[in-house]
C-alpha cells in the first residue's frame, strides 16, 4: 500500500517546513528577493514566506522563512535496519545469559582516534549507566573493560584478545569532517587486517549514529542517542547466544 | 517572597472610584437591552436552529421585533405573546409574527392583567427550567473538575486556531498531552462584527475558527476524553465578545467551556462596535456568566498594542479596576475575574524586564483573590523566531516569578502566523522548563525597597488612581471619547451595532434578570 | 557577469541550511529515515543530519534537521524592483513640496476589509510616526487623513474624492489565506469600476508586502516592514510632482 | 543587592588549605622541568622556524638534549654553551649539537667557572631583552585596551572556529560587530596532544582553528583593526592547554593576546595528559602570563560534563582554590584568574535554575576581585535547538543577574555542531537582548535567608571545604588519582607526556625563573 506522507504545519499535507539560512549578500530588497528565489525558484517550494532578513555581518544576510515543499514520500516504502532484539531489562538480560550461554558475556569498549569524548561509552559501561538504567559493569553476568578514550587502534584490539572478549564496544562523538567515519572504518579495516574482524562482535554508538550507519561501515550493530545500557546487554546476550548456537551446531 | 509595598489606601480609592464609574454606566444599561441579548434570552427559552436562508430563528425573531419597533417590550413578553396567540413553535413564530405585527392590534390585541400575569407566569417557567439546566451543567463541570484535578498555577493556556473544529481537537490533544492546561479556539478574523451565531461544525475560518455551540460542544467533548486519559482535567475557552457576547455566553455555559474572553470595552476600542451596544452586551453576558462559574478574561492586554506599555501602563490598571466593578455589578465573584494584562514593554529598554516584573507583581497583588491572566508580548515579536522565542522565555520567568494565574503560552512565530503544530509544542516545551526550573522563585527573592522595580509599581499605582479620578469625573462613555484607553478614541453613538440597542418599555420583561442568580461555588 | 552564490554556513558556498518540520508519523528509527529520505531524496540535499527528532502528539513527530542545499544562484540576475526615491528627511520633503509643487499633499489612509489593524497606518500618518520618524500628519506640506480600519472600499473611495485625494494609503495586516492579497485587489478593482483608479496614487504598506507584490497588484507602490513615515512622505513628494510636471505639458 | 551570607572563615580556611596542597605540588615543580617549558626557553631566547621535516627547530634541539640526557642542566645553558662553542644560529646547533654530544666530553669540554659565568651572562643578556620586549607588547596592549575602552562586564566572550584562519577573521568581524568583546578562537581537536606547535598561518582543521604563531598574529591584527572601526577594544583569547603549555602562553604573550585557557588540571582529566607534565608546564606557562598581563580561563566547568552538576557542584570550587593558590605561586594577580565554572545541573530538575544562581553567586562572592568566567551549558543541550537557545537565555539571565565577569555565550547548536555564523549571531543576540533588559536585576533583587538558594551554597562550599582537607591530607596528585575531580581517575606516572619531564639538574639554568616578574599592572 502506498501512503504519502508529506510534513504537517497545521493541516494535513500542506509540506510547511521552517528555514533558516545566511546568504553571502548585504541586506536588502534584493537579498529578499533572492533568499526568495532560492527556495521557490531553484528549490521548488510554493508559499514562500520570508519571515526576517537582517544583516549580521558586512556582506552577511540571515533569513528566517516559511514555506511549502511539494516534496512527499511513500512512508510505507520507508526501509531501516533495526536492532531487533527487545530490552530484556536487566534481571531478564541475566537470567537469559545465566540460562541459556552459562557464561558470563566479556566486552571491551573505548573510543578510539583523537576524540577524548569518553561520557557516552561510560554511560554504557559504568556501574552507574545512563537516566536510571544500570550499566554493564553492574551485570553479573558481564565482565567489562572500559578502556577510555583516545585509543590507538591496536593498543583496542590487543585488549580485546587479552581478555578474550565477545564484544568490542567502540563510541565515536566528534563528527567534524567525518572523523567519526574515518575512525571507524579505520578500526575495523585494522581488525580485518589483523584477521579479528570475525572473532569478535562490533558495536558502534553515539550521537550521530543510527544502526543503519553502523552496518554500512561494517560493524554489526549501531546505537543512537538516548541508547540505555540494557539495550546493549539485550542485543549482546541475543547475538553471543546466537552465535555460540552456530558454533554448536 | 518577592513583595512590593503597596498602599493599600489608594488600592481602596481606586475601587471607590471604579465602583462610582461602573455604576453610572449601570444606570444606562439598566434602562435598556439590545438585539443581541433579546436573542440570548430566546435561545435561553429554547429557540434553536435555523430558518430561511440559513439564518437563525433568534435572529429572525428579534430583527421582525426590532424592525417592528416593539423589541422594548422584551423578546421573553413577545414570546409568551405568541404562545397565547396559540403559536407553539419558533419557526412558526418566525413566519406569523410580522404579519401580525404589521396588523397592530388587530393582530397582538392588548391583555387583561390576568392573562399579561399567565403570560409571565408561563415563561418565567420555562426560564426557570432553562437556568436549572445551567446550573445541572455546571455541576457536572464542576464534578470532573474537581475529581480530575486541574494542576497547579500559572495555568498552562495555549491556542489552537486552524479554522476546521477536527483539525483543532486533533490539535489541542497534542498541547493537552504536552502540558496545555487550558485550550483556547481562536475565533475567525472576521466573526466579532457578525450579527448572528453560525450554526453546526464549521471547517473553514480566517485564522481561525467560528464559535458556533456545535464546535463548542465537539471540542469539549474531544477534551473530556483527552482529559481522562490524562487523568488531568483541561479546561477549555473561547471568545464571549463581539455583537454576539451574550449569545456566546449563553452557548458557552450550556456546552461547559471554562472560560471565555469578555471584556467591558475590547469590543469599543479594538472593533468600532458601538460603545452602548457593548456595556448593555456586557452586562448580560455576565449574568450568565455569574450563574455558569465560568471564569472570564479581560482584554486589558490589547492596549499596550496600541499604546506604549511604558507611558500606558497604568491605563491597564484603570481598565482593571472598571472591568472589576461591572463584573461585581453583574453578580460575579473575585475568582472568577481573570483580568488580563501583558508583557509588551519594548524589550530593547534598559531594564525592561525589571518594568515587566513591577506591573505583574503589581497586577498580582492589587488583585490577589483573582485568577489573573498574563498575556505574552505580540508587538515586539518579529520574525527572527530564535529571538522571539527567547524573548517569550523572559516572559514565562516573569510568569513564575510573580505567580500569575493563568498564562497564555508565548509562541515564538507570533509575528508571521496562528501557531503550526510544532510552533506550539515549542512553545509549551519552554514553559514547562521554565515554570519548572524556576518554580519557587517569587518565594525566594525579595526586592528592593525604593529599586527601579519599586519606584515603578508605585508610579504605575499613582497614574492610574489619576486617571480613575479623571474618568469618574469625565464619566466613562466620554473618557473613551477622550482616547482614554489603547490611545483609541470612539463617538457614543459611532461604530457598528448602534442600530441593535434599544430602550426598554416600561413593561420590559426578561425574566433572567431575576434568575440568573451568581453561582454560590463556581468550580 | 554571473555571480551564483549559495548559503554560507560557516564555509563560503558550503550550502548549510537549518529546518524543522513535522511529519504525521510516530517518532522512531523510521521516522527518522524518512526525515532524512525526504530532505536527501526528495529535496535533493547532501549531508543531511538530523538534530532532533521528538514525537510532539501521537502519530506527529517533530524534526530538527541542518543539511546542504546544492541549490544556487546567480545573484547579479536577480532583479527586484524597487522604490528608487531617495529619502529627504522631514525637512527636505516639505523644502521639495514647498519649492515645486506650491500646494499640499492630500492623503487619505486605512485599512479595508475585516482587518482592524491599525497600528502600521498609525504609524505612517499620525503625528508620533514610527521609531522617532514623524508621521505624515507633521508635515506642514501634509494634509493627512487617517480613516482606520474595517473600512468599506466605497466608504474609502468615497472619502478619497471628498477631499481631493492625491494619495491612497492602504494597510494590509492579516494575511491568513491570502485575504490581504483579496482585500487589495477588490479595492483596485473597485476604484477602476468607479473610474478612480488614475485619479490617484493608491499604496499600499504592511509587515509581510514587498514594493514587487504592490505593483503585481495593480498599485503604484508598496512598502514593507520597517517602512518610516519619511520613506512614504518622500515618495509620495516625488511621485506627486511627476504628475504635477506630466499634466502640465 | 543579591548577595549571600557568606562563612568568611570557613572561606579562608579553604584558602589556607588550598596553599598548603599548591605548595607541596610546587616543590615537586621546583626540581622539574619539561620538555615543553625548555622549548619555550629557546623560543624566548630567539629560536624560530623549523628544521628537518618541518620540524621546529626548538623542537630539535630540546629532543636532541632530552635524547642525549642532558636537558637538565635547562636548554638555555646549552644555548650559552653552543654559543661558547661557536654556533650562533639555531640551524646550526641542530646540526652540530648530536654529533658534539655524542662526542661526550671531547664534544662538549667542561667549562672553567669564570667562563661558566660568562655563559650565563651572555644568555640572561638575551632573556632580559626577551622579557622587556614582552613587556613593550604588553605596554602596547594596555594602551590600545584604555584608549577604546573594553565595555562593561559580563564581557561577552565568543567563539569562532572555522578551522581556516582567514575565514575565522570574517567571523570574528562579524561577532564583533554583533556585539562580542570577546574572541576565542577554538582550537583544532588533536592539537592539545600534539607535542609541537605548528608553524604558519593555516586553513584545515578538526571543528578548530591550530594555535600557531602565525594564526595569533593574523587574527590579532584583524581584530586591531575592528577595534578601531567600532571604537572598543575586542579582546582575544586562545588555548594555553595541553602538550605545548607554556610554548603557547609565550605565544600570545608576544601576539598580544589578552586571555588564556590555561589549567592547572584540565589536561590530567580531559587528554589524559601525565600530571607531574601538567604541573611543572602550567607553572611556566603561568610566569610568562603574569608577566604578559595576560588574564587566564582556567577549566572547572569541564568537571561538571563528566561529574553530576549536583553531586558533585563543590569540586569546582574546590579545584578554582587551588588553581588560585597555584596561579599566586607563578605570580598572578587575582585581576587575572578567570576561574572557571558552569551552568550544567539538569535543567528538568525542580527548582534548578535556583541552584545555578546559588553557585553562581557563591563563586561570585568567594572570588570578588577575579574575573569569573561563567560557561553555558552543555552537557544537556540537545538537538531541539529552539529549547536549547532558551535553556542558554536561563544561563544569560543567571550571568546578569549575578554579575559574573566574563559569559562564554552558548549557541543553541552546542549538541551538533561548532557555530554556523547565524547560530553565534543568534547567540549574541540574545545575551545582548538579556544582560540589557535584565541589566539591574542583580542589584534590585536579595534571597530570603534560609532559602532553597542560600542553604544550597552554604552546602556547596560546606562540601568544599571538607574536600580541600580531604585533598589536603591525601595530597593533589594522589587525591587526582582517586578521582576526586571530574569523576576521572588518572596515575602518577600514566598517560601522555610523561617522557617529557626532567628532573633538574644542580646546575639547571632558566635565567627566565628569576626575569619573569608579574607586571605591576597588567591592564
Ligand atoms: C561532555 C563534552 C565534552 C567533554 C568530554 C569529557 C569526556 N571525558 O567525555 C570535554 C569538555 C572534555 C569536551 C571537550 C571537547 N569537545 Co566536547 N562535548 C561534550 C558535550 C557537551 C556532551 C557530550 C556528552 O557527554 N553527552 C552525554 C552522553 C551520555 O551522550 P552520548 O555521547 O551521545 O552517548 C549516548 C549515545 O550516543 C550512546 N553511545 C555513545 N557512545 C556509545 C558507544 C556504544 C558502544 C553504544 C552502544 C552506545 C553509545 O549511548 C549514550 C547514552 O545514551 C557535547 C555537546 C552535547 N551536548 O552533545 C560536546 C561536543 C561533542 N564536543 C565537541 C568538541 C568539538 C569538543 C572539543 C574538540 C572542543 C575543542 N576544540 O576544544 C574538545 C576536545 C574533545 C576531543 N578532541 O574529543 C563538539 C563535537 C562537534 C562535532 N559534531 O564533531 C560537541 C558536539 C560540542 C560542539 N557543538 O562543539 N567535550
Ligand atoms: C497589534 C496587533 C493586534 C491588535 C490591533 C490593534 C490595532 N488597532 O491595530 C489587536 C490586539 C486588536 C489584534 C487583534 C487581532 N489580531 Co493581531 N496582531 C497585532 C500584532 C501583535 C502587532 C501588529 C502591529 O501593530 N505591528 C506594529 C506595526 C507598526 O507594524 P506594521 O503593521 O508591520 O506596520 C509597519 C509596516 O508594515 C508599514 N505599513 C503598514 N501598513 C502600511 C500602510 C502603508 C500605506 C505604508 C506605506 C506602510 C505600512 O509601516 C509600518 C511602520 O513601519 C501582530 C503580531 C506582530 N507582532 O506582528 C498581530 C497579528 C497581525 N494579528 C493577527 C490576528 C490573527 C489577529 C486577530 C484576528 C486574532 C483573533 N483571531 O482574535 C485579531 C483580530 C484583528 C483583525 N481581524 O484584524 C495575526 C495575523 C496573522 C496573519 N499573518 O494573518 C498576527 C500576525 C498575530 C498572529 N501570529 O496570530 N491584533
Ligand atoms: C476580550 C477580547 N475579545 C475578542 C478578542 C479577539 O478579537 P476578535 O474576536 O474581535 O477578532 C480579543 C483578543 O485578544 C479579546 O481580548
Ligand atoms: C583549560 C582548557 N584547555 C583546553 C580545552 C580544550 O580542549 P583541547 O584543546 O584539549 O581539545 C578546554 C576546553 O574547554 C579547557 O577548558
Amino acid at each position: 500500500m502506498q501512503r504519502r506522507i508529506r510534513p504537517y504545519g497545521d493541516k494535513t499535507d500542506d509540506g510547511v517546513i521552517q528555514m533558516s539560512f545566511t546568504l553571502p549578500v548585504p541586506a536588502g530588497p534584493r537579498a529578499r528577493e533572492a533568499a526568495r528565489l532560492l527556495l521557490e525558484r531553484e528549490m521548488g517550494m510554493k508559499d514562500v514566506k520570508i519571515a526576517s532578513m537582517e544583516g549580521i555581518a558586512t556582506d552577511y544576510t540571515y533569513f528566517v522563512a516559511y514555506a511549502s515543499t511539494q516534496a512527499s514520500l511513500d512512508y510505507d516504502a520507508v526501509d531501516v535496519p533495526i536492532v531487533k532484539t527487545p530490552n530484556y531489562g536487566f534481571t531478564g538480560v541475566n537470567q537469559r545469559i545465566e540460562s541459556e550461554l552459562k557464561r558470563h558475556i566479556i566486552v571491551v569498549g573505548g573510543n578510539n582516534g583523537f576524540d577524548s569524548h569518553t561520557v557516552g561509552i561510560d554511560a554504557i559501561i559504568n556501574m552507574k549507566g545512563f537516566s536510571g538504567d544500570y550499566g554493564l559493569e553492574r551485570y553479573p553476568w558481564f565482565r567489562a573493560f572500559n578502556l577510555g578514550a583516545q585509543l590507538k587502534d591496536d593498543e583496542f584490539l590487543d585488549r580485546a584478545v587479552e581478555v578474550n572478549a565477545d564484544a568490542v564496544l567502540v563510541s565515536k562523538v566528534v563528527t567534524q569532517r567525518d572523523i567519526h567515519k574515518e575512525d571507524a572504518l579505520g578500526l575495523i579495516q585494522r581488525a580485518k587486517d589483523r584477521g579479528l574482524r570475525d572473532r569478535f562482535i562490533f558495536v558502534i554508538g553515539g550521537p550521530r549514529l543510527t544502526h543503519k550507519e553502523g552496518l554500512e561501515w561494517g560493524f554489526d550493530a549501531g546505537f543512537g542517542p538516548g541508547t540505555k545500557p540494557s539495550d546493549v546487554a539485550s542485543y549482546l546476550a541475543d547475538e553471543v547466544i546466537r552465535r555460540a548456537r552456530g558454533r554448536q551446531r | 517572597m518577592a513583595t512590593l509595598p503597596l498602599d493599600h489606601d489608594k488600592v481602596a480609592d481606586c475601587r471607590h472610584l471604579a465602583r462610582g464609574i461602573a455604576a453610572n454606566v449601570q444606570q444606562y444599561i439598566d434602562g435598556h437591552t439590545t438585539v443581541a441579548v433579546e436573542r440570548t434570552v430566546l435561545r435561553l427559552l429554547g429557540v434553536d436552529g435555523t430558518g430561511e436562508h440559513g439564518a437563525p430563528l433568534a435572529n429572525l425573531l428579534v430583527e421582525t421585533l426590532h424592525k417592528a419597533g416593539v423589541l422594548g417590550k422584551g423578546a421573553a413578553w413577545w414570546m409568551g405573546r405568541c404562545f397565547r396567540l396559540g403559536m407553539d413553535s419558533p419557526t412558526t413564530m418566525a413566519l406569523e409574527l410580522p404579519r401580525l405585527l404589521a396588523a397592530g392590534d388587530r393582530g397582538v390585541p392588548p391583555l387583561s392583567a390576568e392573562d399579561e400575569q399567565a403570560l409571565q407566569d408561563d415563561v418565567a417557567a420555562l426560564a426557570r427550567d432553562a437556568v436549572e439546566e445551567l446550573g445541572r451543567r455546571r455541576e457536572h463541570r464542576k464534578a470532573l473538575r474537581r475529581s480530575l484535578g486541574i494542576g497547579p498555577d500559572p495555568q498552562k493556556y495555549i491556542i489552537v486556531a486552524t479554522g476546521n473544529i477536527h483539525e483543532d481537537a486533533v490539535q489541542a490533544r497534542a498541547a493537552a498531552q504536552a502540558g496545555a492546561q487550558i485550550i483556547a479556539v481562536i475565533r475567525s478574523t472576521a466573526q466579532s462584527l457578525l450579527d448572528y451565531v453560525p450554526q453546526g461544525a464549521t471547517t473553514e475560518g480566517f485564522g481561525g475558527t467560528y464559535a458556533t455551540q456545535e464546535n463548542f460542544r465537539i471540542m469539549r467533548e474531544a477534551l473530556d476524553d483527552e482529559s481522562r486519559k490524562l487523568g488531568r482535567y483541561i479546561q477549555l475557552t473561547n471568545y464571549s465578545s463581539g455583537l454576539c457576547m451574550p449569545e456566546i455566553a449563553y452557548m458557552a455555559a450550556h456546552e461547559r467551556l471554562d472560560m471565555l474572553l469578555n471584556d467591558s470595552m475590547y469590543g469599543i476600542l479594538f472593533r468600532d462596535i458601538n460603545m452602548r451596544r457593548t456595556f448593555i452586551d456586557q452586562y448580560f453576558s455576565r449574568r450568565i456568566v455569574a450563574h455558569a462559574g465560568i471564569i472570564i478574561n479581560t482584554g486589558e492586554d490589547n492596549y499596550l498594542t496600541t499604546a506604549d506599555a511604558v507611558d500606558k501602563g497604568h491605563t491597564v490598571l484603570t481598565s482593571q479596576f472598571i472591568n472589576e466593578a461591572l463584573a461585581h455589578l453583574a453578580g460575579m465573584k473575585d475568582s472568577q475575574l481573570g483580568l488580563g494584562h501583558a508583557h509588551e514593554i519594548d524589550p530593547w529598554l534598559e531594564d525592561s524586564w525589571l518594568l515587566e516584573l513591577a506591573m505583574a507583581q503589581l497586577v498580582r497583588q492589587v488583585f490577589p483573590a483573582h485568577p489573573i491572566k498574563f498575556m505574552p508580548p505580540t508587538k515586539h515579536m518579529t520574525g527572527d523566531i530564535f529571538w522571539s522565542h527567547v524573548y517569550d522565555a523572559m516572559f514565562n520567568l516573569a510568569t513564575v516569578a510573580t505567580r500569575q494565574s493563568i498564562q497564555l503560552a508565548g509562541v515564538m512565530t507570533e509575528a508571521m502566523h496562528t501557531p503550526l503544530m510544532m510552533d506550539r509544542y515549542a512553545a509549551i516545551k519552554s514553559v514547562n522548563y521554565i515554570f519548572n526550573a524556576a518554580r519557587h522563585l517569587g518565594e525566594e527573592i525579595e526586592f528592593k525597597r525604593g529599586g527601579i522595580i519599586d519606584q515603578r509599581a508605585r508610579l504605575v499605582l499613582d497614574r492610574a488612581h489619576a486617571e480613575l479620578q479623571h474618568v469618574s469625573r469625565a464619566g466613562l462613555m466620554d473618557a473613551i471619547g477622550e482616547g482614554v484607553f489603547a490611545d483609541t478614541r470612539r463617538k457614543l453613538d459611532g461604530g457598528k451595532g448602534h442600530d441593535g440597542v434599544v430602550q426598554r418599555d416600561a413593561g420590559y420583561f426578561n425574566p433572567f434578570l431575576s434568575l440568573l442568580t451568581p453561582a454560590a461555588e463556581p468550580y
